[in-house]
């Protein structure tokens, strides 16, 4: 009785929407940022008056442990708690694990980072019906790297270093291996390692050994920074690419400014575009650190459900869904949202970023061919 | 020089010293005799701090013991030949012997005491390089008297030291104790070997039951029927 | 008969009340999804934990790895049931039958180790499992396999009653006896004609079975595997429910496994504070019961039977 | 073959880089086992909470290396001290693994009430270490590794003579053994106890400064894996014996370094415990350990 | 000869623990081994009992050899052993200490206790009336259902034994088993010592310190120093032997 129990609860005062995310565990900083930018995209409406008629949202977290069995009971407790819709987990591999459960009771779930491109995708070719999410997905981001890679940065051989306990690093991995193979590039060496090692000097003397044009490195800023460091400081003088895992201000403390020259990553939005600056300042305003994308992709699905409850005028899930499904031209502030109703992929645009003395600078974006 | 009196020691509900009082005096050797789980080691643990009485005084030299952690107490210059020998077996001989010495600063002195005690058991100048926990039960043993004659006591506290030693062993064991005594200290020995301990005790008590029952010259107990028939086998 | 005496009677009688009063309650749709979760973890937890401290507590070999058996039995059950598309009974008695064998080949040259020694080895096979599992692309490595929901409560309970009257029924024999005698001396267990390595092999291997019986429940039910799932923050779990219940008692077992998943469950409502509130009762329950809530005591129906017929192993 | 064989020496040095921090790390385990017998499983949060309070002496009070260094290790001293008051005492006469688990529960308190002060958020350290590296025959050798490796020997022998020659030593041997008889010889043992884990903590927060400034890095569970590390190294050595936890740390940094250099990075972690059962199965108290069999 | 020793050597080390022993044990013979403090006694007990390897030598049990075998295959061979320490199971109940070294003797498997089939409860009720006799002849039935570490020392060493009677020896080895014992005690553990002997057809050797026991029930004793036999023959020739005397028993001899 999920839909007949949520329309009770939109009786009430408040509207639930439900959190399944990594606040504790190896990805904790991922669902804190998250859970940062929900909130302050519920503070914001309900400082405004609230949604239908002055019901206030509330945020219903469950702490998924960073593991995906945990990931599902988290989603279990939720849609028990009769939650109108889901936000998160963040990670590609749990939003797989909560899939199920949120589909079988009919609940929409919007993973704000998730970016494996099987996660809305079910089998036999159909689309996952009650998944969606506001970023693009790895396949694209690969795509966009490597032809930068190959025709911008003029890479002929390039290695790729893989994080070998993420999905999503694969997914890019493989992608950029396609296309830069596809366009005339070679790949002279793959190294793997786990996120959380802290010493990657063996991999990076075998990659030297290869001498490569390019290392294409798409794992997140923790890793990449302590990487592209260890690399430098192993002679290696070569650019390093990878993907929106690179964007987050403590890049630059955790590898030097100075190392991390000479590398560029494809990303969600810049933070210095005009839809972003506002968001940044207020966030910063309110946690005391700038955003990073988690945050600013979580704030953007909290609003589209903000946007589904109030153009449903409703806060059914059936209609939530249903609403989420034919978004269009949604303003997020990582960029304009549209979502596919066969893919539940959002049509959006890429950026590029170079890193220059301490700071992710805009170089060009890319649009989905 | 030690006062106990009304002494009561719990090990959890068990009454194990129902209030007993007894005195060592300076130069004398005490032997406190009792079957099989009378209290003696309990005496001799409360005494050296290892176990707090729940009601009673321990005076040493006219001082309160109460309350004075184990180490303080072997500080004022009680030392304890446990049962059971507890030597540290995974430190050499020798190591053992120095953590005798523990609390003492007098080199030159300690090296003298060191050579007395290798006199007293040339067995342990052999094995002065061993680890402890490999030595037979009666070198073992040997090595637990060395260990506290290292301290210097004023008041050497011994349980049963003849436990598992040879004949010859046993003999030499009573000799060196009234050696020691001779030289100075006074000693409180608890022994299942009644007839020995008797032999070179100076006075004697008899625990039963965590009560002391009798009490006097070793020589008179040694005589007395009752003692005869209930320790000294006939 | 003396299977049939008052006592064993009763018991059957509170668990067919348990398992018709739950499967009732769901039938009428009346348990919250959330609730049938945690009754179905704390199945698996139950037979984890009492698997456990067949090894630890009544053997007395240190193992802290078993959520590496777990993993065996987890990955075995799916690959049964989703590649070979086996039937349910038949995939989870292959991943018990596997992580026994597993268990046998590990235990015979390591449990000759003792204490700490033993212990780190056993974390290392629970490690080296997650790592063999990580890089096998044929169950899905770091993303996980995806396994459909077969296992209903009736699985879960009764291979949990099933898992523990095997256990009980070894321990209190004189193979239970021989194991308890192992923990107590080993020499003097030898010297008494017990083939120490035998018993140690024997617990372990059975130990194993039961956490793969608990893995091949698990998978089936949680729609998702992944290796990081049998960390050893896992198999730490599992040990300290084996302690809190009291090591060596199977009903501290039970109590342990239940009080542990029930608390998790409650506490995800606090994620912040989860884990230092875990933390914490940890260190005071310890402190204040060292020796777990049942110490070695079972938690005891002898009232019900015959005076006599029913003393204390 | 030049190339190679340089190749082949780079990877040494690596994995004798890597292996210096785990025997760092190990050093302080392994002590505190050897005395006290207990698997301190908040070794390596002690360790953590030492790299903190390091970030926060030279990055907000802005305190030179020498001293930021110094504060960690006092206060790590302190720490080690209250948690063994609090959490072990206790416990000494209670089960091993009842001691476990209160380690395991120390550990996750340290881990996440850390989350709770400090935030998840991963910290950089500030450049104490200076960032050079020396080229030496084609060969990079870092500064900071350096550093750690002297430092680590130094620690080694500085701790060996301790514990072997002098008084506090044999008194911590004494206690670790039989803590009533050490009373008896008048050996405080409460404060022995305090002092051991007080000169373990200290290591733990020197080996988590170093760690930080040398991998830039801290955050709460950055202790873990580290930890865990150290254990195995300390294992692999012979747990309790100073210069094994050393020489385990460095054959587990070599192992892990030559199996990443052979392109199976993927198995490091496995091979690394795989060699450790290995060992054990051949030598089963460690590298260093006596095979001391109970006498009966 | 029921037990021959030939040769039998053993070094820790540089040290040697037994060297060259030859000893010869006939069925039904009490005897004593006796000897100073660190001579090898127990050593050779390990010996026999599979707990050290032999560095040299040979051991014939009724005519067959137990070197290099398991302390535990020993014993299923007929040599049971009680120790120089107390080694009970401490935690367990005085007749579970004895069922468990019956559990050699037990003819049910663990699958029939797992399935709880009837020859695992006529096994479980044999075993609790054999242990339950055996305790009656120990004078300690009444503590059956006791923890074995609760017991007064002197219970505890006849426990002791008791638990090794169970595993049907012919051979008994007893490490001092009148340590700690005061002279009634002892006198009592004589007269048991005698009675199972004549009781079970058993042989025994002892090692002990406590001359009155020696003395008293050994029919013939071995002497040991630094590892080798100094002297061996009846109670009358060693107490008198200057050999004996003069390492071992002392000049004020009994
Ligand atoms: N740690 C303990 N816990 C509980 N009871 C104990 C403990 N130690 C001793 N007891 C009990 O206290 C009583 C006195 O024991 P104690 O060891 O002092 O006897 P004893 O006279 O030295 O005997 P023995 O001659 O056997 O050494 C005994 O009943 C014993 O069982
Ligand atoms: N595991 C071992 N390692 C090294 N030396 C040992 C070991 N076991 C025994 N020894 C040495 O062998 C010698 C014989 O020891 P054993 O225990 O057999 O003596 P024992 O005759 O039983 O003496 P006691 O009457 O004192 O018990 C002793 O010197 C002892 O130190
Ligand atoms: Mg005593
Ligand atoms: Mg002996």
């Amino acid at each position: 009785g999920t839909t007949g129990a949520a329309a009770g609860n939109a009786a009430g005062g408040t509207i639930k929407v439900g959190g399944d995310l990594e606040l504790s565990g190896g990805q904790a900083m991922f669902g804190q940022e998250a859970q940062n930018g929900i909130k302050m995209a519920f503070d914001q409406i309900n400082a405004k008056g609230g949604v239908l008629g002055g019901k206030k949202l509330t945020l219903d977290v469950a702490d998924n442990k960073s593991d995906p069995g945990e990931a599902t009971i988290a989603a279990t407790k939720l849609v028990g708690d009769n939650v109108v819709a889901v936000i998160g987990p963040m990670t590609s591999s749990l939003v797989a694990a909560a899939t199920p459960v949120v589909t079988d009771s009919k609940v929409p779930l919007i993973t704000p980072s998730g970016t494996n491109a099987k996660l809305t995708m079910a089998a036999g070719g159909k689309v996952q019906p009650y998944i969606f999410r506001p970023c693009f997905i790895d396949p694209f981001q690969g795509q966009v790297g490597a032809k930068f890679a190959f025709d911008t940065l003029h890479a002929k051989t390039a290695a790729v270093i893989i994080d070998q306990k993420s999905d999503y690093a694969k997914g890019l991995a493989d992608t950029f291996i396609a296309n830069f193979t596809a366009a005339g590039g070679k790949i002279v060496d793959q190294e793997k390692y786990a996120s959380g090692d802290k010493d990657f000097t063996t991999i990076l003397t075998r990659i030297k050994g290869t001498n490569p044009d390019l290392i294409w490195l798409p794992g997140y800023y923790n890793d990449d920074g302590l990487i592209v460091k260890q690399a430098r400081d192993l002679g290696m003088k070569m650019p390093f690419a990878g993907g929106d895992g690179w964007d987050d201000p403590s890049l630059f403390k955790i590898g030097t400014p100075e190392a991390l020259n000479d590398t560029y990553y494809v990303d969600h939005v810049a933070n210095d575009s005009p839809d972003m600056v506002q968001f940044v300042k207020d966030y910063k305003e309110k946690y005391g650190h700038e955003p990073n994308a988690m945050s600013a992709l979580s704030y953007d699905s909290a609003n589209m459900i903000i946007n589904a409850i109030q153009t449903a005028n409703s806060g059914d899930p059936a209609k939530i869904t249903a609403e989420l499904d034919k978004l269009t031209g949604f303003k997020g502030v990582t960029g304009e949202i549209t979502i596919d109703p066969k893919t539940h992929n959002p049509q959006k645009k890429a950026v590029i970023k170079e890193n220059k003395n301490g700071k992710g600078i805009y170089l060009t974006s890319v649009s989905p061919s | 020089m030690l006062a106990i009196e009304d002494v009561h020691v719990y090990y959890g509900a068990i009454h194990a010293l129902q209030g007993i009082s007894f005195q060592v005096n300076q130069g004398e050797i005490v032997t406190l005799i009792g079957s099989n789980g009378a209290g003696k080691s309990t005496a001799l643990k409360t005494i050296s701090g290892l176990l707090r009485p729940k009601q009673g005084k321990i005076r040493f030299n006219g001082e309160d013991l109460k309350g004075l952690p184990a180490q303080k107490i072997v500080a004022r210059g009680i030392s304890q030949v446990p049962e059971g020998r507890r030597i540290f077996a995974n430190m050499t001989v020798m190591e053992n012997l120095d953590m005798g010495a523990y609390l003492r600063r007098d080199k030159p002195e300690i090296k003298k005491d060191l050579e007395r005690v290798f006199a007293i058991f040339p067995r342990l100048r052999e094995r002065k390089g061993q680890e402890a926990g490999t030595l037979s039960g009666g070198e073992q043993q040997m090595l637990a008297m060395g260990r506290a004659l290292m301290s210097k006591p004023q008041l050497m506290l011994l349980d049963e030291p003849s436990m598992g030693l040879s004949p010859l062993l046993v003999k030499q064991i009573f000799d060196i104790i009234k050696e020691i005594n001779a030289q100075g200290t006074t000693i409180l020995l608890v022994e299942q070997n009644a007839r020995m301990a008797l032999s070179v005790a100076t006075r004697a008590y008899v625990l039963e039951t965590g009560k002391i029952t009798l009490g006097g010259m070793a020589r008179e107990l040694a005589a007395s029927e009752d003692v005869r028939k209930a320790y000294l086998g006939g | 008969m003396k299977v049939l005496n008052r006592k064993n009677l009763a018991i059957l009688l509170a668990v067919l009340v348990a398992y018709g009063g739950i499967q009732a309650a769901i039938a009428a749709r009346l348990v919250p999804p959330f609730y049938s979760v945690n009754l179905m973890l704390i199945c698996v937890y139950v037979i984890l934990a009492t698997s456990l401290n067949l090894i630890n507590g009544v053997t007395g070999q240190f193992s802290i790895g078993h959520a590496g058996f777990m993993a065996i039995g987890a990955y075995l059950s799916a690959i049964v049931s989703v590649k070979l598309h086996g039937p349910l009974g038949a995939a989870i008695l292959a991943g018990a039958i596997v992580s026994a064998g597993v268990g046998f080949l590990v235990g015979l040259p390591t449990l000759r180790l003792k204490g700490d020694y033993l212990a780190i080895t056993t974390l290392g096979v629970g490690q080296i499992v997650q790592v063999v599992f990580f890089n096998t692309n044929y169950v899905g490595g770091a993303a996980g396999f995806t396994v459909p929901r077969t296992v209903n409560w009736t699985w879960a309970f009764w291979l949990t009653v099933i898992s523990i009257v095997i256990i009980h029924n070894f321990t209190n024999s004189t193979h239970g006896r021989a194991c308890i005698s192992v923990r107590e001396n080993e020499i003097a267990a030898e010297a008494m004609g017990i083939n120490s390595t035998k018993y140690k092999v024997m617990a372990f291997s059975l130990g194993s079975f039961f956490g793969g019986i608990a893995g091949g429940l698990y998978a089936n039910y949680m729609y998702l595997i992944q290796p990081t799932t049998f960390s050893f923050l896992t198999s730490f779990n599992i040990l300290v429910m084996v302690v809190l219940g009291g090591l060596g008692s199977m009903t501290g077992s039970i109590v342990g496994a239940v009080v542990m998943t029930v608390l998790s469950a409650y506490l995800s409502n606090f994620p912040e504070w989860r884990m230092v509130v875990t933390a914490l009762l940890l260190i005071v329950m310890m402190l204040f019961r060292p020796s777990g809530l049942l110490g070695t005591k079972e938690f005891n129906l002898g009232f019900l039977g015959k005076k006599g017929e029913s003393r204390a192993a | 073959m030049g190339h190679v064989l340089r190749e082949g020496l780079q990877q040494v040095v690596n994995g004798l880089s890597m292996g210096s921090v785990y025997a760092l790390i190990a050093l302080g385990y392994t002590m505190v086992y050897g005395i006290v017998k207990l698997i301190n499983f908040a070794h390596g949060d002690v360790m953590m909470i030492g790299a903190y309070v390091g970030w926060l002496a030279t990055s907000r009070l802005h305190m030179s290396f020498v001293p930021a260094l110094l504060l960690a290790m006092a206060s790590c001293a302190l720490l080690g001290v209250i948690i063994e008051r609090i959490a072990y005492k206790p416990l000494r006469n209670a089960t091993r693994v009842a001691a476990l688990i209160t380690a395991i529960g120390v550990s996750l308190f340290l881990e996440y009430g850390n989350m709770l002060v400090a935030s998840a958020q991963v910290r950089s350290y500030p450049p104490v270490l200076p960032s050079v590296s020396y080229k030496v025959g084609g060969v990079y050798l870092q500064y900071g590794a350096i550093v750690i490796f002297g430092t680590t020997i130094i620690l080694m022998i500085l701790l060996t003579l301790t514990v072997q020659y002098t008084k506090i030593g044999k008194a911590m041997r004494a206690a670790s053994f039989d803590k009533d008889a050490a009373l008896m010889m008048g050996v405080n043992v409460n404060s022995t106890i305090s002092a051991t884990f007080a000169i373990g903590s200290a290591l733990a927060a020197a080996a988590g400064v170093l760690y930080g400034a040398y991998y830039n890095t801290i955050d709460p569970l950055m202790g873990i894996i580290p930890g865990l590390k150290a254990f195995i190294a300390a294992v692999l050595g012979g747990i309790g014996i100073i210069p094994g936890a050393v020489v385990g740390g460095l054959v587990l940094g070599l192992t892990e370094a030559a199996v990443s250099a052979l392109g199976a990075s993927t198995w490091r972690d496995a091979v690394a415990f795989l060699i450790l059962i290995l060992v054990l199965i051949l030598k089963p108290s460690g590298l260093f350990g006596k095979n001391v069999r109970e006498k009966v | 000869m029921l037990l021959k020793l030939e040769n039998l050597s053993k070094s820790f080390g540089g040290l040697k623990a037994v060297a060259n022993l030859n000893i010869e044990i006939g069925q039904s013979e009490l005897v004593g081994l006796i000897g100073p403090n660190g001579a090898g006694k127990t050593t050779v007990f390990n010996l026999l009992t599979g707990v050290y390897e032999a560095s040299e030598g040979k051991m014939i049990f009724a005519g067959k050899d137990v070197g290099g075998l398991r302390p535990y295959q020993v014993t299923h061979r007929g040599i049971a052993r009680t120790f120089q320490n107390i080694r009970l199971f401490g935690d367990l109940s005085v007749i579970d200490n004895v069922k468990i070294a019956f559990h050699q003797h037990d003819k049910y498997s663990a699958l029939s206790a797992v399935l709880r089939l009837p020859s695992f409860f006529r096994g479980e009720e044999e075993m609790e009336s054999k242990a339950l006799a055996l305790l009656e002849v120990f004078h300690l039935r009444g503590r059956a259902a006791e923890v074995a570490k609760n017991l007064p020392y002197g219970e505890q060493r006849r426990l002791e034994i008791a638990r090794a009677m169970a595993t049907e020896p012919r051979l008994l080895l007893l490490d001092e088993p009148a340590a700690g014992m005061n002279p009634q005690e002892t006198r009592a553990l004589m007269e048991l010592i005698r009675w199972l002997r004549d009781n079970f057809q058993l042989t025994i050797l002892l090692i002990e310190h406590d001359m009155s026991l020696v003395m008293g029930v050994c029919e013939r004793i071995y002497v040991l120093d630094y590892g080798m036999i100094i002297a061996s023959g009846t109670p009358e020739q060693i107490r008198i032997d200057p050999k004996v005397i003069e390492a071992y028993l002392g000049e004020e001899a009994i």
